[in-house]
């Protein structure tokens, strides 16, 4: 409104000071009512006993690159456990002179994380970007091709962790579309078979899985074939993954209209052109989100392998500290690993929420 | 009009050859199918009893009828390592009940609280709320359950130093040790006095819902039902001569005897179970109530009715149907995550399961064993939860 | 037979070992594998290749140890396992010699003043599951009608810090991990073993039914070391025993041939396994000997000259 | 109506039923009510319109206290809007609402939704809440679907539905926000007719709405808000046909 | 069109290119059609109508075998409509559909949409199904969104572009299932043009619509149905002007 109307010039008021500025916000956000401002203040007290000697034990009273020896002196952390044990608890028996392949992976895996993270490089060249990149890391691992071959039971530490869950996933993706089509499915015995299959992995721990593999799958075999000890239970993890992302595509595929698929029918379109062509590209789309919700769980359920002797980065810490030099500073070596895994972990997630919104209000 | 359903069709489908049927098609695919499925689990089978009997690995599972020869950490039945190996399972299946139970209970109860805290208006109070949820989410549960253990044994004092915080009770790395009413004949007549107490409770919830529909007067039902089940036990207590005798722990040789005891291994389980997974109830609670519509609880506030009934007639009704489906899933996800106990030594139903295989060397067995349990403790969840789902779904057009 | 075929066509032997037991089986800060099993496994290929690098690692859990061998995902089991009869018999399995004798036993704070293992009434143990042990002590404590609390944890790492915390009373397990998990006590001398040893614990290579040959490789792979400390022969000494004119050392060394190819293996393989590994001996020391972290004494494990049951049959 | 409220509303008979004076409200640093003075009598219908933002909602949803004003004062029946609850109850016992999105609760019946109010606040006994209630659905037209859902409603359904809901409670005035702009064309009708009706009845009534028609033939006077105040009020015949406001005129030109 | 389609047409020419004989559909119990007998002849246009829930989508949907019939028989263009999967086919190559919530793809511009069936069904090259396409597009006068997503377009634009989609088939027939009731006003008229259009140049069409205007204008026949039957049939000028039937008369009193 312009200032020459004069008939009903309009005066803005500041607000009364209780309701504005930091009074305000302190009003507002902690000192609303008796019942706010006790919990503030209570909330505050526990801080103030917590934070400072967490922090002195953390950070004042901590050696970072030291021997071990010199740690058993300090009251604080010792946090030269981790560089001292570096490369075994990141690359655990991956032989030291070869290591940069696995650092090499890791750095290719972030690159393409982080240029696939943008929306904007969604579009036909990911899937060959990611095919390529994928079969990159595995050569750099696997080696071949010129690089020296490194078996897979080698294969330890922090690339194990990461592999075992993209593979994971990228091996259960395919399989959960199938198993969430089948489930859809008008033919009574596919539909049952792939309701059975689902149901039966989602009610089982994964451990339990993970016990089938190395402990009964073998007997599963012929005599004299036997199949190395990551693979199988990277198996374990896909076809535990597999139910879960079932059940999410599902969701997707529920989302997509009646219309779209007699539209498709009404082209002429056969099943697996509609589902291919028109269907499956809607539903994944949608179910993006709860997808890297399912990464973010496959990632941490890796952990689990510990229980069956694999080298994931949690055994290799934890071979680490069973060295007696090290054996007492498991909190130290423990909350690294937290740190490690709570960075990935809410990395991901946070992605996952703002893909959400994103997704939500944008076609 | 005729109302003959599925009349003869006489839409003759006989001159089409099968692979141009649909239906026919379909039929055809799912034998295929079928048969693929159940020839893999004709090698698997065959290839898994040819392996057996070539090593000559005992099966089957008569096992179960052998004296089991160990030794269980804590157990809700009694036993001893003379017992059955199925005793023994029973006991570690019971133990992952137990933790499961009380996991279930403590997890919705701190998962509303987080829940609840995350939408507060106190903005430190949210944020600490928010903080915990993500810092819970993200790190693997097994790796908290090591933390959690190594605090238990590592912060507490030996035996002979207990903490005493108050008279009978007693704090230790054995655990919580704390005194319990020695066994007197009051007991059983107290319990079944708490059972009436219940009953009477419903009754009492009957009748006032009955009274206010006829008067519209509105009865103080849980305060009253809570009263109820204090004072009736409290009758017979006192009918019985007040017995006050005490059964109090006191250290005798390396441990305290006597009293009850809660151990490291179970308290570390438990404790990382429910912060694990009452950071995802949290969630789910947060979601719920805010699924509410504002407005809906502005109609609520403008028909007059008090905070306390806005949230019990209008927003916790809508916001339970929509928390309670994934509820149940954290619930179930609980009692498989129970399975890491083997980790800290725990004795659960894995754990037993566990020493087992490796006692007998009957692996298969054993696996199954596992996979069963869980499996019978899921599917029961999961048709409970449908049949609630059903009665529950809001109608629409 | 097959298994060694099978063994030579693939060019490396493939052994299970522990993986986290500090002396006998577990990848150093490089990852190289170090312990008393692992060189065992290395003794093995050195004799069947005449290269102790031919062999790889699978780290195993007690659970899995037994089905991978049957499977033949590993070709041989050394991996502090105790032979039984039940073992050998339902788990089809063929244990060679000993490479370590054992026994379980009990390690107590020295503060809580017992002295056997008969005082331990009311005890809380910490027991790691998937070995004799478990069984073991519930024998123990019933026969003496005692009462306990196990305290059953998978790790021996885990295990060892619960310990030292005082959640338990006492610890059991073989002897050779009592003093290693003593040795990494914070302070070792607060600590004793009891004498009572409960069990007998005769750790040993295994490898699966079906193949002699291969058993006999394996199990005279074990042999070799202690026959070449009784003879005197080290890896030091070697190529100058090779000139020895003891007709013992010369058949065992393979310059007098025949031993080898009774074997099926090359004439130099004691030779390559003393060599390339060391005699029993050395590898005790070097791996679980007085002067390691973990200190333990010969005791059992002494050639039987020096009163330990160490005894090598002849190579003839 | 209880003894008590009869004896006041006789008491204050010539009093007006809703007064605000110099009401100011802010949302943060924002200006949303500014200088707010409004009187309505008993009996009186009064229309609001406005551009949207101008803070019509804002200024009857403080009337019911759904929101808190900062400055001046709100009396409704003679009781002042203070941080009293016991007066908040007061006045939201006397006041019913109707919003633009009916809220109606979906997990309860339409007879539920109606005898809500009446059994927990008023604490009625069930029956006569229930004959009450239909009583209310047989005047807005529906009272052949009380046992239905609301999701089994159309949009006009369910809005009558709402404004049944408010009339169980027995209010002296009735706010509508905008009760017709949610709704399809073809529905628009059948709750203006209530409405109508309503007013015929003699209700008070304070109506946001942008329906001139129903401005025009029921309305005592027009209300014409922008940017927090209210710019022009006149007779719905005077303001519609003689605007006195630049942005009244401006405003009318774009909407009739 | 395919060579042998063109000689089956030349051959077939005099009959009709739909025809439904004593056709029953059931849905469980529920006997949505009875006996429905229709002839269509090449270029006929007819208009179908009848209340709500009186089988009318049901019918066309069966002709390219949406639904299923359970008894009685549908020849498209010489090919009956039987469990063979190659007759099903042919059929849907024969008959475009539009829809009355459009259902383009949302995931595909517009340009994709036109060219996905032709691609992928009649393997076109792409460049040729593109310039088709195009030639559409510009005959629905649309061409120049062909990069944008349907998300993008308005209501009456979307109805045009699946017409294109439609088209793009080359069709000998098209059936449109009450293609303008989703529309807001303003852009009926601009879909019923297309339609008007096309039925000038000759396509065989049936169209389930409430439409009059367009009936009158371009209808050869009109159809009443009701229960599931069809009640009356004639031009539209008789129909309109001189009902026979009673609940024709019902109907055309409601909706006129
Ligand atoms: N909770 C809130 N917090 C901050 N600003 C708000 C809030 N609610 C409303 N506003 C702002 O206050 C102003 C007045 O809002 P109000 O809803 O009263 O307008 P209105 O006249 O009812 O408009 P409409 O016709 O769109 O309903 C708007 O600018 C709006 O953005
Ligand atoms: N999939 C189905 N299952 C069961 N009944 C159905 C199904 N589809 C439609 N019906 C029923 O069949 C009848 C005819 O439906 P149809 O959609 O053909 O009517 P219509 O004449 O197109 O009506 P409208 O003008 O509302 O589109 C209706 O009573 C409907 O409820
Ligand atoms: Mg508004
Ligand atoms: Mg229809």
């Amino acid at each position: 409104m312009t200032d020459n109307n004069t008939s009903t010039s309009r005066e803005y008021l500041k607000p009364p000071v209780t309701e504005v500025g930091v009074l305000g916000w302190l009003r507002e956000n902690l000192f609303n009512n008796w019942f706010n401002s006790l919990l503030t203040i209570l909330t505050i007290y526990s801080l103030y006993l917590v934070v400072p000697p967490l922090i002195k034990w953390a950070f004042v009273d901590s050696l970072w690159l030291s021997d071990a020896a010199a740690c058993r002196d300090i009251d604080g952390a010792c946090w030269s456990i981790i560089p001292a044990n570096a490369r075994f608890i990141f690359f655990g028996f991956f032989p030291e002179d070869q290591q940069w392949r696995p650092l090499t992976a890791m750095i290719l895996l972030l690159a393409l994380v982080l240029y696939s993270q943008n929306r904007r490089s969604w579009n036909r060249l990911l899937f060959p970007i990611w095919t390529a990149g994928l079969f990159v890391m595995g050569w750099l691992m696997h080696g071949g091709l010129g690089l020296p071959v490194v078996e897979t039971a080698k294969w330890s530490g922090l690339p194990l962790t990461l592999m075992l869950s993209l593979f994971g996933m990228v091996g259960a993706y395919p399989l959960g579309v199938l198993l969430a089509l089948g489930r859809q499915s008008r033919l009574p015995a596919i539909k049952s078979l792939c309701v059975v299959y689902i149901e039966l992995i989602r009610g089982v721990p994964l451990i339990s899985m993970l016990f089938m593999s190395s402990i009964m799958f073998p007997l599963f075999l012929p005599e004299g074939i036997s199949i190395d000890k990551v693979l199988r239970a990277q198996v374990a993890i896909i076809i535990f993954t597999a139910a879960y992302i079932a059940e999410v595509v599902r969701g997707g595929l529920q989302a997509i209209t009646k219309g779209q698929y007699e539209a498709a029918d009404s082209l002429g379109l056969n099943y697996s052109q509609a589902m291919r062509l028109i269907i499956l590209p809607q539903a994944l789309k949608i179910v993006i989100p709860p997808s890297v919700g399912i990464l973010i769980s496959a990632f941490k359920d890796t952990s689990l392998v510990v229980i069956i002797a694999l080298y994931d980065v949690l055994k290799t810490t934890k071979v680490t500290l069973s060295n007696p030099k090290w054996m007492g500073f498991s909190s130290e070596a423990y909350l690294f690993l937290a740190v490690l895994y709570f960075i990935f972990c809410y990395a991901m997630s946070s992605y996952s929420r703002k893909l959400e919104k994103a997704l939500h209000t944008g076609r | 009009m005729s109302n003959e359903p599925k009349a003869t069709p006489d839409i003759t489908s006989s001159t089409v050859p099968f692979w141009r049927n649909p239906e026919k098609r379909g039929v055809i695919f799912q034998i295929a199918v079928l048969l693929l499925v159940l020839g893999i689990g004709y090698v698997l089978f065959s290839n898994t009893q040819a392996n057996l009997k070539r090593q000559s690995i005992a099966t089957g599972f008569s096992f179960l009828h052998n004296e089991a020869g160990f030794e269980i950490g804590e157990s809700v039945i009694d036993y001893s390592a003379a017992d059955t190996y199925a005793r023994a399972l029973l006991a570690g299946a019971l133990n992952t009940l137990k933790v499961s139970f009380i996991g279930i209970i403590l997890t919705t109860l701190l998962g509303v609280v987080v829940g609840i805290a995350r939408l507060s208006h106190n903005w430190i109070v949210s944020r600490l709320a928010g903080g915990f949820i993500e810092v819970m989410q993200n790190i693997p549960v097994l790796l908290q359950l090591f933390f959690w253990y190594s605090i238990f044994y590592e912060a507490f004092p030996a035996p002979r130093q207990a903490l005493n915080p108050l008279p009978g009770v007693f704090l230790c790395n054995r655990g919580l040790i704390f005194a319990v009413p020695e066994a007197h004949p009051a007991h059983t007549p107290m319990l079944w006095a708490l059972v009436a107490a219940v009953i009477l409770w419903w009754l009492l919830a009957r009748w006032a819902r009955k009274r206010q529909d006829l008067t519209g007067q509105i009865f103080p039902v849980v305060r009253s039902g809570l009263g109820l089940c204090l004072l009736l036990p409290a009758l017979v207590w006192l009918a019985y001569g007040a017995p006050t005798a005490m059964d109090i722990p006191v250290l005798r040789g390396f441990n305290f005897r006597g009293g009850m005891a809660v151990t490291p291994e179970f308290s570390a389980l438990l404790i990382g179970l429910v912060l694990y997974t009452s950071a995802f109830v949290a969630e789910i609670v947060r979601a719920g109530i805010q699924s509410v519509s504002r407005g809906q609880i502005e109609a609520a506030m403008s028909i007059g009715l008090r905070p306390g009934q806005v949230l019990h007639l209008v927003v916790l009704p809508q916001a339970l149907r929509v928390i309670i489906p994934p509820l149940t899933s954290q619930m179930l996800n609980l009692t498989k995550n129970s399975s890491l106990a083997i980790a800290i030594g725990f004795a659960d139903f894995v754990s037993v399961a566990n020493t087992t295989i490796n006692q007998t060397g009957q692996a298969i067995e054993g696996v199954a064993l596992i996979m069963a349990v869980y499996l019978f403790f899921s599917l029961s969840t999961s048709f409970f939860m449908n049949w609630y789902n059903k009665k529950m779904a809001i109608v629409e057009r | 037979g097959k298994d060694l075929d099978a063994v030579k066509k693939k060019g490396f032997i493939q052994a299970g070992v522990n993986g986290g037991v500090f002396g006998f089986g577990m990848p150093d800060e490089k990852g190289v594998w170090k312990g008393l099993d692992v060189d065992t496994a290395r003794a093995i290929a050195a004799a069947i290749f005449g290269d102790a690098s031919k062999v790889k690692f699978t780290p195993l859990t007690a659970q899995q140890r037994f089905t991978a061998l049957q499977s033949g995902e590993i070709d041989v089991l050394t991996r502090n396992a105790t032979r039984t009869l039940t073992r050998e018999t339902q788990l089809g399995l063929n244990f060679v010699h000993v490479n370590y004798y054992d026994g379980q036993g009990f390690l107590v704070p020295k503060k809580l003043g017992v002295k056997s293992a008969k005082e331990l009434d009311g005890a809380t143990v910490c027991v790691l599951p998937g070995t004799t042990t478990e069984q073991n002590a519930a024998d123990f404590f019933r026969s003496n009608n005692m009462k306990w609390k196990p305290v059953v944890i998978e790790n021996t790492t885990e295990l060892a810090k619960t310990f030292f915390a005082g959640r338990c009373d006492v610890l059991t397990s073989d002897a050779s991990q009592l003093a290693g998990t003593r040795a990494v006590a914070p302070n070792p001398k607060d600590y004793v073993i009891l004498p009572e040893i409960i069990s007998k614990e005769p750790l040993a290579p295994a490898v699966r039914h079906g193949d002699d040959q291969f058993r006999d490789i394996v199990d005279f792979s074990v042999l070799a070391m202690i026959n070449a400390e009784e003879l005197g022969i080290n890896s030091k000494n070697v190529d100058q025993m090779l000139k020895s004119k003891n007709p013992a050392i010369k058949r065992f060394l393979g310059v007098i041939p025949g031993n080898g190819k009774a074997l099926g293996l090359d004439e130099k393989w004691a030779y390559n396994i003393i060599k390339q590994v060391g005699n029993y001996g050395e590898v005790f020391d070097r791996n679980v000997g007085p002067k390691t972290t973990l200190g333990l004494e010969r005791g059992l494990n002494a050639l039987w000259t020096n009163g330990g049951l160490m005894y090598s049959p002849p190579f003839k | 109506m209880t003894d008590t409220t009869a004896q006041k509303t006789a008491s204050t008979i010539d009093q007006p039923i809703i007064e605000l004076i110099g009401m100011h409200k802010w949302y943060g640093d924002f200006h949303v009510l500014s200088d707010i003075n409004l009187k309505v009598a008993r009996r009186e219908r009064i229309v609001i319109c406005g551009p949207s933002g101008s803070g019509k909602s804002t200024m009857i949803r403080c009337i019911n206290r759904l929101e808190e004003h900062q400055r001046g004062r709100i009396i409704v029946d003679g009781i002042e809007l203070t941080n009293d609850i016991k007066n908040i109850e007061k006045v939201r016992a006397e006041v019913g609402m109707v919003f633009q999105h009916f809220n109606l609760f979906p997990h309860l019946t339409i007879l539920e939704n109606l005898t809500l109010g009446p059994i927990w606040v008023r604490k009625e006994p069930k029956k006569e809440a229930e004959e009450t209630a239909m009583m209310f659905l047989e005047k807005v037209k529906i009272a052949e679907q009380a046992k239905k859902y609301p999701g089994q409603l159309s949009g006009g359904q369910q809005q009558r539905v709402a404004i049944a809901r408010s009339l169980c409670m027995k209010p002296n005035v009735m706010l509508f926000d905008e009760p017709t702009s949610a709704l399809d064309p073809e529905m628009v009708k059948e709750v203006l007719d209530v409405m109508i009706d309503l007013a015929d009845e003699g209700m008070t009534m304070l109506v946001v709405t942008h329906e001139m028609g129903f401005a025009k033939s029921v309305a005592d006077r027009v209300m014409f808000m922008d940017e927090g105040q209210i710019v022009e009020e006149n007779t719905p015949h005077e303001f519609f046909d003689n605007p006195q406001n630049e942005r009244t005129k401006l405003f009318l030109s774009q909407i009739l």
